[in-house]
């Protein structure tokens, strides 16, 4: 065990599997020289240089397109999208042609590829620079969506995602790449489609991912203090989804709060609860809600973003709300 | 407006002399062959064994047998959704064509792409794609790949992007012609520029008409040539080929053809004026090539009648071996999407529970 | 009244506004010369000419922001992207421009443009031409989306998003395109952001819309045969999404089915089912259940594309199933 | 490679004598409110007033001065995310610039849009973009209008749309440019080339590094001019409005600057080279063009400390304008998402009941 940055997790993830296999390479915009808009490529152009860490020009949609391509003849690319908001620009060649050409194609072909990139709002960036479009890729059938909230998930997924041969869209956040934890040392294949109970608990259950994981563990360690146990689930695979992890926590708990940075309608709780809804439907005590954002392009006044974006504030709320909400109130109102 | 009027061929490598007269009478036995597949196409689609949409390389056989005549086994080919002439001249099984346009599992890729959507691996003959444009990058992504892995030089393996001419002002094109010229990849863009993207002509589609010219802004170089002529294309094609694989110099290539019909079965192309249906069929390249190899005495009447006749009944038992096929099997369909089997993959049909209780 | 297909009613539509309102103009490839691909913009050419019916390149990227420039100042331009599939290449105007640019920019501005595009399988066109898409549409503040189900609602919310401010997207489908229904003549301005009950009923709630509605109605019919009264919601605008309506239905019938074309997971469906679960949970006396359709990119044979798709036959049993399940049976499971 | 080395102007427009003693000391005046903006904002981020990205015109000055000298106030102009000196020399106020990069509701959006998003509709000045080339479209769009509603002729609107040099290697550049060919679009596509796209020079980036040559693929013509003499830039600016104004001729003009700093203002430059830094210090346009100014006499010592005093002067009332604003009311957040009223628009906020049961 090692104690890492999320960031340096990735960074020392893409240095291993490169060493491990010529085929890997990075490709993106300013990953080389740059070292990475948020550095997670450092170093990486010195150690290989630029035939294996290609920088490319200002065009997510001709270099998407040009890994995918590649992926097709046998490499296997790792594309950094600076952000997820600039993913709109490449989606033609993620949607209708990486997730589809295996299938499409009558399984004769695979599509190598992982699409790193981090979504995300709360670093006042506005509103075409703090999306969090997740839920488009997640609703595809061909690609595999992962959304790692610590640095041994980071690693250990981005190594599965990287020796898998679909195309995995790997979810980042600005807000988590600083952050540190222990990281077990050596190889670690992470299992892709299966979530995990990052904290058990028995009066109600949090379903989050990526940074949201976060802050459902601190409002869980802080109420843990008035005696309230909260189970924690991390989806950490959006696609697929682990229905089973999350129905079998809420039929042990009988209550179920979601909790996303994500815009709330069409959002991944919106899955999540009507998976709950008929999964554990006999179990539930109380309605699922979902804490997630205001659906408005994001402000970038600081205060504006604040009341946007959901938090510990109204994660905790909404918690106490569902503990109270009485089962079997029979007509009389949520 | 194009200078489509004056001389068509703008190159200087055209050596016409050098073909045999056995290379020539397969250009044409190829041509024929794809005549008579898609007549036969659009008559199976008209009686209801094909369904989607279909696109027909009527009018374009000596394009397409100069360009895939000119390529080496081991070279990469992406194509567009008018796609089953290319598909047939790298050698896919006519059978196994027609079976993929009646979605059967015996098709090229077992009935799940349909005629858009011809693939085969094994004679690199990279697919067919239904989303204008969607194939620049990736095959501009076949040429990275080559470069990643080997060196430059006369037996390198390179790569033809086929495109239309109204798929040169998509955004992919620019994109991709770009990184391809910044990176030097051994590939050669063709446009096959048959004069309409569906409706529309190419002068009200690209304000750079001589399309050939477009690579000005990325300093690739372009030809154009006679699209009617498969031993002008093939030539034109090896020379842009040969660049590619020795200098790693991208390369356009636009061929001139016309479209016979419409832009695909259903279309019966009314916004077409008779003039331009005429020159349309003035120009058909498969009797042309007929009357040339008879004139010069490549082939006689009799021979001609022969490989038409091969023909048909290569079609003949296309369709037989199509319309006896099975159709694949809805429980195998989920097995294809993930080549990396995975946890909690999708495998319900509608109307299945979401989750089972345990 | 006048029986008119939903292709007749779109184009009188068109012709209609433009006749009213010199800013209204449409925009598309093979539109003008081609009449459209599918034949809605047929005669339009030839009445107002190119200056108002505009041909273009295929550039979805290009033309959809010309026309979202052009509504900055003050046009009115009616997009129609071919099929929703090809709107992938236009997605970063529509989402990170029309969108976002009347927050972003202060409300100083507002983009009134209206894409017209249709969606959906059904007719062997295969993966990469047969998408249910409108749920990323759905989920993003600032558009608004309809998906109407009938040739009337199509002639009241094509007016009305015409005379909306804010960019529409205005789903179609190649299904409905033939379809017949009556049409109340002269003006007609339908209200975005509400949904409709289509069939009223007690035992059940089917919830739909755009052709989804139309095999609903149609199973509700034959199931009214057997003494079985299925209410039926059209929701007819995706974003908004009129909440109320569907809730109240369940309240009143307490067991609710979706059923929509769109693939199952992160799709329209998840958004009702959870809002049901929120809203009507004292009411429910069974999971709600989804039918849609089976998680692959659609292939093009025949027998496969039936298969996945969801029908009358698979809401039938959907339905029998839903009612069949007992209330309350304490931890027995659905 | 580029052949920026080479003198720098193409055109031969710039007829630099007609120029009045007071344009050019309002021009010297606006370029140095320009710089004591730019420098006060970077100072301003370090002390955590101002958030998310920021992107300053240091070196640009004389660049965005030309240009803004060459509209006329009813021409319409889009911006990048580098968009501060433009919004000023559009009029905006500093006061109102400086509080929207404080996020304040006296901003020039209300605090909603920050660094890149100076919009103003008075002033035609139609936002700041941060997609790269998301604005070239749009600007495209406002040209399309122009010509919907007016008669080309030298009194006619026209639009000047700014970019980045890396941003001429984006889908949205080659399909916006050829629409405007094709239509005959009154349009300025201005190239803003400052050498790097973050780290990324233009040889990198763009297989024709001769940027204002990229129009060949439309037929649209180029100049290159030298962007760090305001003059020329007008003059170069004023040539391309006149033809896309009374021709339709959609005009490239490429300006040759340096970007003095980092990307943006977090960004340290370490992937500079030394003699990269020194030649962009050589080629500050600000120092350039004050000594040329008192050279020939426009200005003396003490005028010229004068201008810099009151920019320095208007900067600090900026700054005590934007740190005195309040902050927009998130009350109010949902009031601008629609202009026209909607049944069912969402208002609630994180963790608020998503229905409400009657
Ligand atoms: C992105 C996208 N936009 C639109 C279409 C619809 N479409 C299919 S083929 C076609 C015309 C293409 O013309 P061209 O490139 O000249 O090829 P041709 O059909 O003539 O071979 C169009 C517009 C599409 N498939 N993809
Ligand atoms: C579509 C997209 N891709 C990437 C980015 C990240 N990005 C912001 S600015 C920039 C460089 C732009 O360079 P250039 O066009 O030369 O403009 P400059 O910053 O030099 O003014 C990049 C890559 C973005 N904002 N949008
Ligand atoms: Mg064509
Ligand atoms: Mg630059």
């Amino acid at each position: 065990m090692t104690e890492l940055t999320y960031r340096q997790a990735l960074n020392d993830t893409l240095r291993a599997e490169m060493a491990r296999d010529e085929n890997v390479y990075l490709i993106g915009e300013e990953i080389g020289v740059f070292e990475g808009s948020y550095k997670i490529t450092a170093g990486l152009l010195k150690e290989f240089g630029p035939r294996r860490v290609v920088d490319t020009p200002i065009a997510e949609e001709g270099f998407t397109g040009v890994a995918i391509g590649s992926a097709m003849l046998g490499l296997r690319p790792v594309v950094e999208i600076m952000t997820i908001n600039f993913s709109l620009i490449a989606i033609d060649q993620i949607v209708n042609h990486a997730a589809k050409i295996r299938s499409m194609f009558g399984g004769e072909v695979s599509v190598p590829i992982v699409i790193r990139t981090p979504g995300g709002g709360g670093q006042q960036l506005a509103a075409t620079h703090s999306q969090n479009l997740e839920v488009w890729y997640a609703h595809i059938p061909g690609l595999k969506v992962v959304a790692p909230s610590n640095p041994a998930d980071a690693k250990a997924l981005l190594t599965a995602a990287i020796r898998d041969d679909d195309p995995v869209l790997f979810l980042e956040n600005l807000g988590l790449y600083n952050l540190k934890g222990e990281v077990p040392d050596g190889e670690q294949v992470g299992e892709i489609g299966t979530a995990a109970i990052v904290k058990d608990g028995t009066d109600i259950t949090v379903v989050s991912y990526s940074r949201g994981v976060l802050t459902a563990l601190e409002v869980a360690n802080q109420l843990a203090e008035e005696g309230i146990s909260v189970e924690v689930v991390d989806l950490r695979s959006l696609r697929p989804l682990d229905r089973d992890t999350v129905c079998a926590s809420v039929r042990k708990t009988s209550r179920a709060v979601i909790f996303e940075d994500d815009l709330l309608t069409y959002g991944i709780g919106a899955e999540i609860s009507a998976t709950i809804g008929e999964g554990a439907f006999d179990w539930l005590d109380a309605p699922v809600r979902r804490v997630a954002a205001a659906e408005v392009p994001l402000p970038y006044s600081k205060p504006l973003e604040r009341a946007a974006m959901p938090d510990a504030a109204s994660l905790t709320k909404v918690i106490r709300e569902t503990l109270a909400a009485s089962a079997f109130e029979g007509g009389q109102g949520v | 407006m194009a200078d489509t009027r004056r001389p068509k061929a703008t190159g200087k490598t055209t050596k016409q002399n050098s073909v045999s007269a056995d290379a020539l009478r397969g250009y044409y036995t190829q041509m024929v062959l794809i005549r008579e597949f898609e007549l036969r196409a659009s008559e199976m689609y008209a009686r209801a064994k094909i369904g989607g949409y279909c696109h027909l390389n009527l009018g374009e056989e000596a394009t397409v047998v100069g360009l895939m005549a000119a390529l080496k086994p081991t070279d990469y080919v992406y194509m567009t959704y008018r796609d089953h002439g290319y598909a047939l001249a790298r050698g896919m099984e006519p059978g196994a064509v027609m079976a993929e346009l009646f979605g059967k599992s015996t098709g090229v890729v077992g009935g799940y792409g349909g005629s858009m959507h011809m693939f085969d691996l094994e004679r690199r003959t990279m697919g067919g794609y239904g989303i204008v444009g969607g194939q620049i990058p990736l095959a501009t992504g076949a040429a990275f790949a080559i470069n990643y892995r080997s060196k430059a030089g006369k037996n390198a393996d390179a790569v033809m992007c086929l495109m239309g001419d109204g798929t040169t002002n998509i955004g992919a094109f620019h994109e991709s012609l770009n990184l391809a010229g910044l990176w030097k990849l051994p590939i050669v863009y063709v446009i096959v520029n048959n004069r309409l993207g569906m409706g529309t002509s190419v002068e009200h589609a690209s304000a750079e008409p001589d399309l050939y010219k477009r690579g000005c802004a990325y300093r690739i170089p372009g030809e154009r040539v006679d699209g009617d002529d498969p031993v002008a294309v093939r030539d034109a094609a090896l020379a842009a080929l040969e660049k590619a694989r020795v200098d790693r110099q991208p390369m356009i290539l636009e061929t001139l053809s016309y479209r016979l019909k419409g832009h695909s079965v259903v279309d019966p192309a009314r916004y077409r004026s008779k003039e331009d249906t005429e020159t349309a069929q003035e120009n058909d390249p498969v009797p042309a090539f007929r009357n040339r190899l008879l004139k010069s005495g490549v082939l006689d009447d009799k021979a001609a009648d022969a490989i038409h006749e091969a023909a048909e009944k290569t079609v003949d038992e296309a369709v037989k071996f199509a319309d006896s096929s099975p159709d694949p099997l809805p429980a195998e369909m989920f097995d294809r999407v993930y080549a990396t089997a995975v946890a909690n993959a999708p495998g319900a049909f509608p109307g299945d529970p979401v989750v089972v209780a345990s």
